[in-house]
């Protein structure tokens, strides 16, 4: 039993508040991944549930166990809460070789002999690493060190297993192979796992649920798809890459429709109900939301199937080799399109700078998400009516 | 020099060696009991004498031990204040110069004795509770290939003359010692105060001064200054010995002022070993301590001894007036402080 | 929810009670004494910090004018000695761990054996070289340039030159270890921001070892109250006179009553400035901590900086002869003349005289088995309160400040009478005085603060995630500690472990007044023997005590390098034995 | 002038051999990337540029001035280099705040006062880091230490930038934010950049021209669109995220097609000759890849445009959020595609395990990559043939 329930955690560094009243739950098994900003406190809400940091308050429990506990002053030491943690930094040994540092946990969890070799050599397999058994694990190089950082936490096979961007610094193929082996180990230990990363493909593949954190507060929580189809607020829909953010204001809301008007780009339509992503009324103010990959120039304007159709001029053309990214402007607004190799070859059009073309999302493929939640009466902002870019 | 171990044979005396057979009897007596006891060693705090004393002792009372530790006069008093409170006895003699010796027997550290030779009641501590068996004294070395010793200073007064400038060392007494306590008797009383004006000045302003005792004898040995003053005259005694080509020049015989320390022992109070502690200090008064004494350096005390290496008897010679024992304790204190801020320290 | 284990919370209670008994001993231990030697200044008895309360001694001696005169002095040439023994030593440990300067393996080992050279014979060496007609730098003066006398004889230029000379080996000694445990890749940085090689030195290299040098720096410092030989050797013809030795005249100077409360006075001073350097350091440093080795890409390897490293060899050369050959040389030299320094032939009589002696060899075991046990001992305290003050909170930093401080307020001359005071009273060490036991606890008591200067940059460097990530893995704090904390700390350990071994093996006064008069060191027994006159055995004495040092030093080093090679080779086949064949050859 | 020129790098750690024999060049003003494996030289390299790390033998120019050159025994120290590096493992001081660390490199190079704050403001300002300009840099989050270990960098402008894996940490927002601005700085300045990364698109972005390595050599390098359409060999094409490599047999060659025979997957297919990255003739072995995002998934094969059909079954799919990655098995071969939300919604198909469905490639979305190059005579390997995956 190794769930997560985290309540009211608070951490200041001197005057620094660097969480303010953050509530997490893993369950058992479950494999959750945090993603935030830089410098938003992932790392030191995991530090503060694997024990290294002492949080100002709040209630953390690790299974039926309290392990933190501020108004009862319960506070278990890192070593009994039986986690494992890959540190961002890697805090490797300097004087341990590899094959020491990964028996370093088997050690002290009194796994010896045969079977704590043949679960290092195991996990320095899993890891690529078993020429570079010998060598002392600093020496290394940057992608290697990391690889090493996450082997000394595999190996135990703890409960609750913390990760902090443990892929950070591989290559891609490396990258995809660990990530799937980090799930195997995953499922095959039944182990909760808290993951941290920046990496949105990898949060999607690896996660049965997804936490949006913005500064020391937890935004938002649900699976990958939702969190990916669904952002309910700007700021998870930015960071969840929908790179294009068009503020609106709801005319009407029918049984299965809103209507919407878009005044940065000129435009009205209407969207499907289920794009909203909270309970919208008419008059609200909020935010057409849509990804850069499901938008299409076009030509010519085409009809048929609810879609989002917005007139613009070509501001600028990145080719990048599989794929090419449009800057459009449209009206006040600015968009993002990217274009697909396939895409590309399918059609024929004036792609360069200063070209009128339209831009075209299926109606499924927005989202409606309220805004002025966190601050109501303030008005629109210059940038938000603009028709914000990521 | 020493007779054999054991004396004559008969157990009983020492053929003269250490007085009379009455004498002996007593020696032989003090050393049977402190066999007996099992005290076959004897614990001194303060600076140890010359070896040669030792090794006479050594060989004339076998089987007893001789450890001294050199302690300051604030140190032996932590320590012996220790061992009383704690009752674990370790030292049997203290022994330093007169002013703590004599403090201490007022004190009541020290156990009162009757002294087996007939030592003059000048040498004895306060109520017989310490024994000062030899004097010693400081006096100039020169060094015989710079100057005929016939040709060095006379008095104190030459000595400080601008004619003598740079050509005398002296031992600082900025770091307090003998030569800080010279200067203190200089100062009083009254009449010493007057017949020596001007010499501690002059001493500034004249003499070379250097950190330590053995380094006056050091440069003067080694030609760098031809004369030394306040050299203690048993290091002459060694330093000769190995071939120094000096001389000592004792005592000044204008104006007097010569410089003598008397040394002393008691018995401490609750010594473990009482017996082999007494004997060796009862030794040191007999012919053959006082003799070794002298040979090494020291007047010995006893009436009638020789003094060291042909120097003229103690009563000759016109020493340095020192206060009585019992007053000299804190009268010297302030003027040693005086002589110390003198010359900087 | 089930409440915290009980048993957790007995561990939490035995934890406290501990705490609060080490609290204790520690107080009784270190801080104690110093608070004795200060009601001293106040009281007027026969022993110290005893007698009636009075406030005479102290006003006297503190409108005395020579009281600030020799302050001043004292301050100035232990604050300029110890900068200059620092930055000395600081550059050639950088030369000797940081730079590929050929012999540099044999740098600490050289600075090591210096070390060794007691400050007695140190200073008598030096004396012979400048002082007399026969000492070569007065006969070259008089060949060039027909100056007679003994011009650089003694004041203030030689007696700075001679002190830096015989501290310089602390220094180096002192910063090695922390600039042993330096992450390259801080050099490599500064290098690529355009940084020359000295910019780096002195903008990186020396600023992250800003905790270290200001300790190093404070403890020189307040042990430069206490240099004794030194300056009466050199200052005393100049009329330069020190603080210790007027406490040692203060104390002595009325013969017959000790006048304690004055030079308790004298050492409320040393006390002042202690206190003063201390609050200036934590004040500057501010409770930082530099961490150099970090768990990522640590690298600390050497680098080459080109033909200037012949520059740094020399000047290391030059250091060696003047901080140790030259002297060493004239103690040689003495050793085997009849009457030290003056050349009136050679014998060896004086190493017969010492060799004959039956108690030479035990003298000389004692000496060393003291010195190894009791800088052991004394380093490893230092390793722990250190290490708790890295990671307690502010009470626990605090006591662990105080006492690694304290003993340091005493002067030197005192330290014996003080400890010996101050423990008296209490039960159960008042039995233990006079037994080797006690001059072991005495030792340790005053040298911790030498070793934990030595250890606590070491402690700071460490990063704190090393120990994190050995607690997730399953560590205890203990076992943390002996895991990862201590092989990482182990070079300033070992510089901790001898620089307090041979303050031990120096130190004059407590074995006086803490042992017995049948146990004493190599230190006491030759200074005895020099103040009997008997200079050139005293010499020839600690020649053969700096002969067994060596002997042991290479040794125990022989075996610990062949060791660690040995079992480097070891761990490392093993590791790829285990690698390799499959299933075969359990890693244990 | 600030070009750079390596030829024959050497770098030996004892018996270890970190590079062998590099050659590699950098024009004036060009921005280079150097993508490849964990562990295969890349900071290596770099260290070496910088003259931190003293080849075995080999030669470097840095513009007209020979830096090093183990024949002629010159080694330029490395401030008299003029160049930038920003460290992968950061390598920040512990005891200067932000702002003294950014303000370093200034001082070093005689900037001071008022212009020296102005700049260090503003590249604090870019990064992002403006409000804990008085933190020590080391009591920062991971991605804000990387920050400030970029802000140094970037600060004093050098004429050559070596950049080592700078924006690993960096949330994807922030990086893209970030990237633009390196690339800004780098054309304003008219900065040499040499750059490492483990992120493709931050590669295709930045660079004009992409050196791909392999184990201390240099295996391709060419323009992004080159490398990314057009790798010369196996590995390239893996690394650039060619995820299927199907081997296979010219069967013949004709003026502008080329016909092969894939047996994995027991199909006969004709290419137009541009797709082939290298002279080919008839009975050669070969590599058809193509990345899984050019591919789709149908249910009945289409027929009209060159394109490669390859009947499958579906082992698995994962469902993605804004992709479907569908993992197929034809004949031997393993197949990786992924399929687009758009396309998603295009079409109706069973997408189970288990379901009959064809794989589609337009044909010039492959690339036929000459294989046995470097063991000409091995045979194809069993994993070869299988059509391996990454
Ligand atoms: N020891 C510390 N002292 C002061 N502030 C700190 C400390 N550790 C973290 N912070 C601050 O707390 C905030 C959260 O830090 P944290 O390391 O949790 O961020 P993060 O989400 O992990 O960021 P990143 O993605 O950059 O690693 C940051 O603004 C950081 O500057
Ligand atoms: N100081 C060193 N001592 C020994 N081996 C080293 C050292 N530095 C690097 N290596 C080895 O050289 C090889 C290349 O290292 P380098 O750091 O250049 O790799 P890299 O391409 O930067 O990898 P990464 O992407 O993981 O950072 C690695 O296998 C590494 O283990
Ligand atoms: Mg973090
Ligand atoms: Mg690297």
């Amino acid at each position: 039993m190794s769930s997560v329930t985290v309540r009211g955690l608070d951490k200041r560094f001197g005057e620094y508040q660097a969480i303010g009243g953050a509530d997490l739950t893993a369950a058992d098994g479950e494999f959750v991944t945090l993603l935030g900003e830089s410098g938003c406190g992932k790392t030191t809400t995991l530090r503060c549930i694997a024990g290294l940091e002492t949080p100002t308050s709040g209630h953390i429990a690790i299974g039926d166990h309290v392990v933190y506990d501020s108004a009862r002053r319960i506070d278990v030491q890192p070593e009994r809460r039986r986690t494992g943690m890959v540190f961002q930094s890697y805090a490797l040994w300097p004087h341990l070789t590899v094959l020491e540092t990964v028996l370093y946990p088997l050690r002290r969890r009194k796994v010896r002999g045969k079977e704590a070799l043949q679960r290092a050599r195991d996990v320095l397999a899993t890891v690529g690493l078993e020429r570079f058994a010998a060598r002392p694990a600093t020496s290394l190089s940057g992608g290697q060190q990391q690889r090493v950082a996450l082997a000394r936490a595999l190996v135990s096979r703890p409960e609750l297993m913390l990760y902090d961007e443990p892929l950070s610094n591989l290559d891609p193929s490396l990258r995809r192979q660990v990530r799937d082996e980090i799930l195997r180990m995953h499922r095959f230990n039944g182990t909760t796992s808290i993951y941290v990363t920046h990496d949105l493909e990898e949060a999607m593949h690896l996660s049965d649920r997804i936490i949006v954190m913005q500064s020391g507060l937890l935004e938002q929580s649900g699976t990958p798809a939702e969190i990916f189809a669904r952002p309910t607020n700007e700021f998870v829909a930015k960071f969840v890459g929908f790179e294009n953010l068009l503020a609106a204001t709801v005319t009407s809301v029918f049984a299965s429709d809103i209507a919407l008007r878009i005044p940065a780009a000129g435009v009205e339509v209407t969207l499907p109900a289920s794009t909203a992503t909270g309970p919208l009324a008419a008059g609200d103010e909020v935010m057409v939301a849509f990804r850069s990959a499901n938008a299409v120039v076009v030509s010519e304007r085409e009809t048929g199937g609810p879609r989002l159709q917005l007139a613009g001029v070509i501001e600028r053309v990145d080719f990048l080799g599989s794929r090419n990214e449009f800057r459009i402007v449209s009206g006040e607004a600015s968009l993002r399109v990217a274009e697909s190799e396939r895409d590309y070859r399918r059609q024929q059009i004036r792609r360069e700078a200063g070209a009128d073309i339209w831009v075209e999302v299926d109606a499924d493929l927005c989202s409606v998400i309220p805004t002025g939640r966190r601050a109501p009466q303030s008005a629109p902002e210059e940038s938000a009516v603009a028709g914000a870019v990521a | 020099a020493p007779a054999a171990p054991g004396g004559d044979g008969d157990g009983s005396g020492f053929g003269g060696a250490l007085g009379t057979p009455e004498q002996e009897e007593a020696f032989a007596e003090l050393y049977d009991a402190a066999l007996a006891a099992g005290e076959n060693q004897v614990v001194a705090y303060g600076p140890p004498p010359a070896r040669a004393l030792l090794d006479a002792f050594h060989a004339r009372f076998p089987g007893i031990e001789l450890n001294y530790q050199q302690l300051q006069t604030a140190e032996r008093i932590a320590k012996l204040e220790q061992e009383k409170q704690t009752g674990n006895h370790v030292a049997d003699i203290a022994s330093d110069g007169r002013t703590p010796i004599v403090s201490m027997a007022v004190d009541g550290w020290c156990q009162q004795l009757d002294p087996i030779m007939d030592l003059p009641e000048e040498w004895t501590g306060p109520d017989s509770r310490a024994y000062f068996p030899y004097v010693s004294i400081f006096g100039l070395v020169v060094n015989t290939d710079l100057i005929d010793p016939e040709d060095a200073p006379q008095s104190w007064e030459e000595l400080v003359s601008p004619e003598w400038k740079g050509d005398v060392v002296m031992v600082s007494p900025a770091a307090g010692g003998a030569a800080a306590f010279t200067f203190a008797m200089m100062q009083t009383p009254e009449e010493n105060a007057e017949k020596y004006e001007g010499i501690m000045e002059g001493i500034k302003e004249n003499v070379s001064l250097v950190a330590r005792d053995a380094l006056v004898l050091q440069e003067v040995a080694q030609g760098t200054y031809p004369v030394g003053a306040l050299a203690y005259y048993p290091y002459y005694v060694e330093t000769a010995a190995q071939g120094a080509p000096i001389e000592f020049v004792f005592p000044f015989t204008e104006g007097g002022g010569n410089m003598w320390t008397k040394s002393g022992n008691c018995l401490i109070e609750n010594a473990p070993n009482p017996n082999a502690g007494r004997l060796w200090m009862e030794w040191l008064l007999s012919i053959e301590g006082q003799t070794v004494l002298a040979e090494s350096g020291w007047y010995p005390t006893m009436p009638g001894m020789p003094g060291p290496g042909g120097l003229p008897p103690l009563e000759e010679i016109d020493l340095l007036y020192a206060l009585p024992d019992e007053e000299a304790i804190t009268a010297y204190g302030p003027y040693v402080q005086e002589v110390i801020a003198f010359f900087g320290g | 929810m089930s409440a915290i284990s009980p048993e957790w919370r007995g561990e939490r209670l035995f934890g406290k009670i501990l705490l609060a008994l080490a609290l204790v001993v520690l107080f009784v231990l270190f801080i104690w004494p110093p608070v004795m030697m200060a009601t001293a200044a106040f009281r007027v008895g026969n022993l110290a910090g005893q007698g009636e309360w009075s406030i005479g001694p102290f006003l006297d001696t503190l409108a005395r004018e020579s009281t600030w005169r020799v302050s001043l002095n004292s301050i100035i040439l232990s604050a300029a000695s110890s900068l200059g023994a620092l930055a000395i030593g600081t550059f050639l440990a950088w030369v000797a761990v940081r730079t590929t300067t050929p012999l540099r393996r044999w740098m600490t080992p050289a600075m090591a054996v210096i070390l060794v050279i007691p400050s007695l014979f140190y200073g008598l060496g030096w004396y012979l070289v400048v002082n007399g007609n026969a000492a070569p730098v007065n006969i070259l003066l008089r060949e060039w340039f027909g100056i007679t006398g003994s011009p650089l004889g003694s004041g203030w230029p030689i007696m700075l030159f001679v002190v830096i000379g015989f501290v310089v080996p602390v220094g180096y000694l002192f910063m090695v270890g922390p600039m042993a445990r330096m992450d390259a890749a801080l050099d490599d940085a500064a290098r690529m921001s355009g940084a020359s090689r000295g910019n780096a030195f002195f903008t990186v290299t020396l600023p992250l070892l800003r905790p270290t040098m200001f300790g190093v720096f404070v403890l020189m410092t307040s042990y430069g109250f206490s240099a004794f030989e030194l300056p009466l050797l050199f200052g005393i013809q100049a009329d330069i006179n020190v603080f210790s030795t007027a406490v040692y005249t203060t104390l002595t100077a009325q013969e017959a009553v000790p006048n304690y409360a004055g030079a308790s006075t004298l050492s409320l001073i040393l006390m002042a400035l202690v206190i003063a350097l201390v609050l200036v350091r934590s004040r500057i440093l501010g409770g930082r901590r530099f961490s150099t080795i970090t768990g990522k890409g640590f690298r600390p390897d050497p680098k080459n900086y080109g033909r200037i490293q012949w520059l740094f060899l020399a000047t290391f050369i030059a250091v060696v002869c003047w901080a140790g050959v030259i002297p060493l040389l004239q103690m040689i030299l003495g050793s085997f003349q009849p009457m030290f320094g003056v050349s009136l032939g050679f014998t060896t009589a004086n190493y017969e005289n010492v060799l004959r002696n039956p108690r030479t060899g035990s003298l000389i075991g004692f000496t060393l088995v003291l010195a190894a046990v009791g800088g052991f001992i004394a380093a490893s305290v230092a390793l722990v309160m250190s290490h708790l003050a890295t990671h307690g909170g502010g009470l626990l930093r605090a006591v662990t400040g105080t006492v690694s401080w304290a003993p340091v307020a005493i002067p030197g001359v005192l330290v014996g009478l003080a400890l010996i005071t101050a423990y008296l009273p209490i039960p159960g060490l008042r039995n233990l005085i006079g037994t080797p036991l006690m001059l072991l606890l005495g030792f340790i008591v005053v040298v911790t603060p030498i070793a934990t200067r030595a250890v606590e940059g070491g402690v700071l460097q460490i990063s704190s995630e090393l120990e994190e990530s050995a607690r997730i893995s399953g560590a205890s704090r203990y076992v943390t500690f002996f895991t990862v904390v201590v092989p990482l700390v182990l070079p300033s350990f070992l510089a901790g472990w001898f620089i307090a071994g041979i303050g031990i093996a120096g130190n004059l006064s407590l074995p006086v007044l803490l042992s017995s008069p049948t146990m004493q060191t190599v230190a006491v027994q030759a200074y005895d023997s020099y103040r009997q006159g008997y200079a050139s055995e005293a010499a020839a004495l600690f020649l053969l005590l700096m002969l067994a040092v060596a002997v042991v030093g290479a040794v125990a080093s022989a075996a610990v390098w062949g060791g660690a090679r040995l079992l480097k080779r070891i761990r490392i086949s093993r590791i790829e034995r285990a690698i390799t064949m499959k299933g075969s050859a359990a890693y244990v």
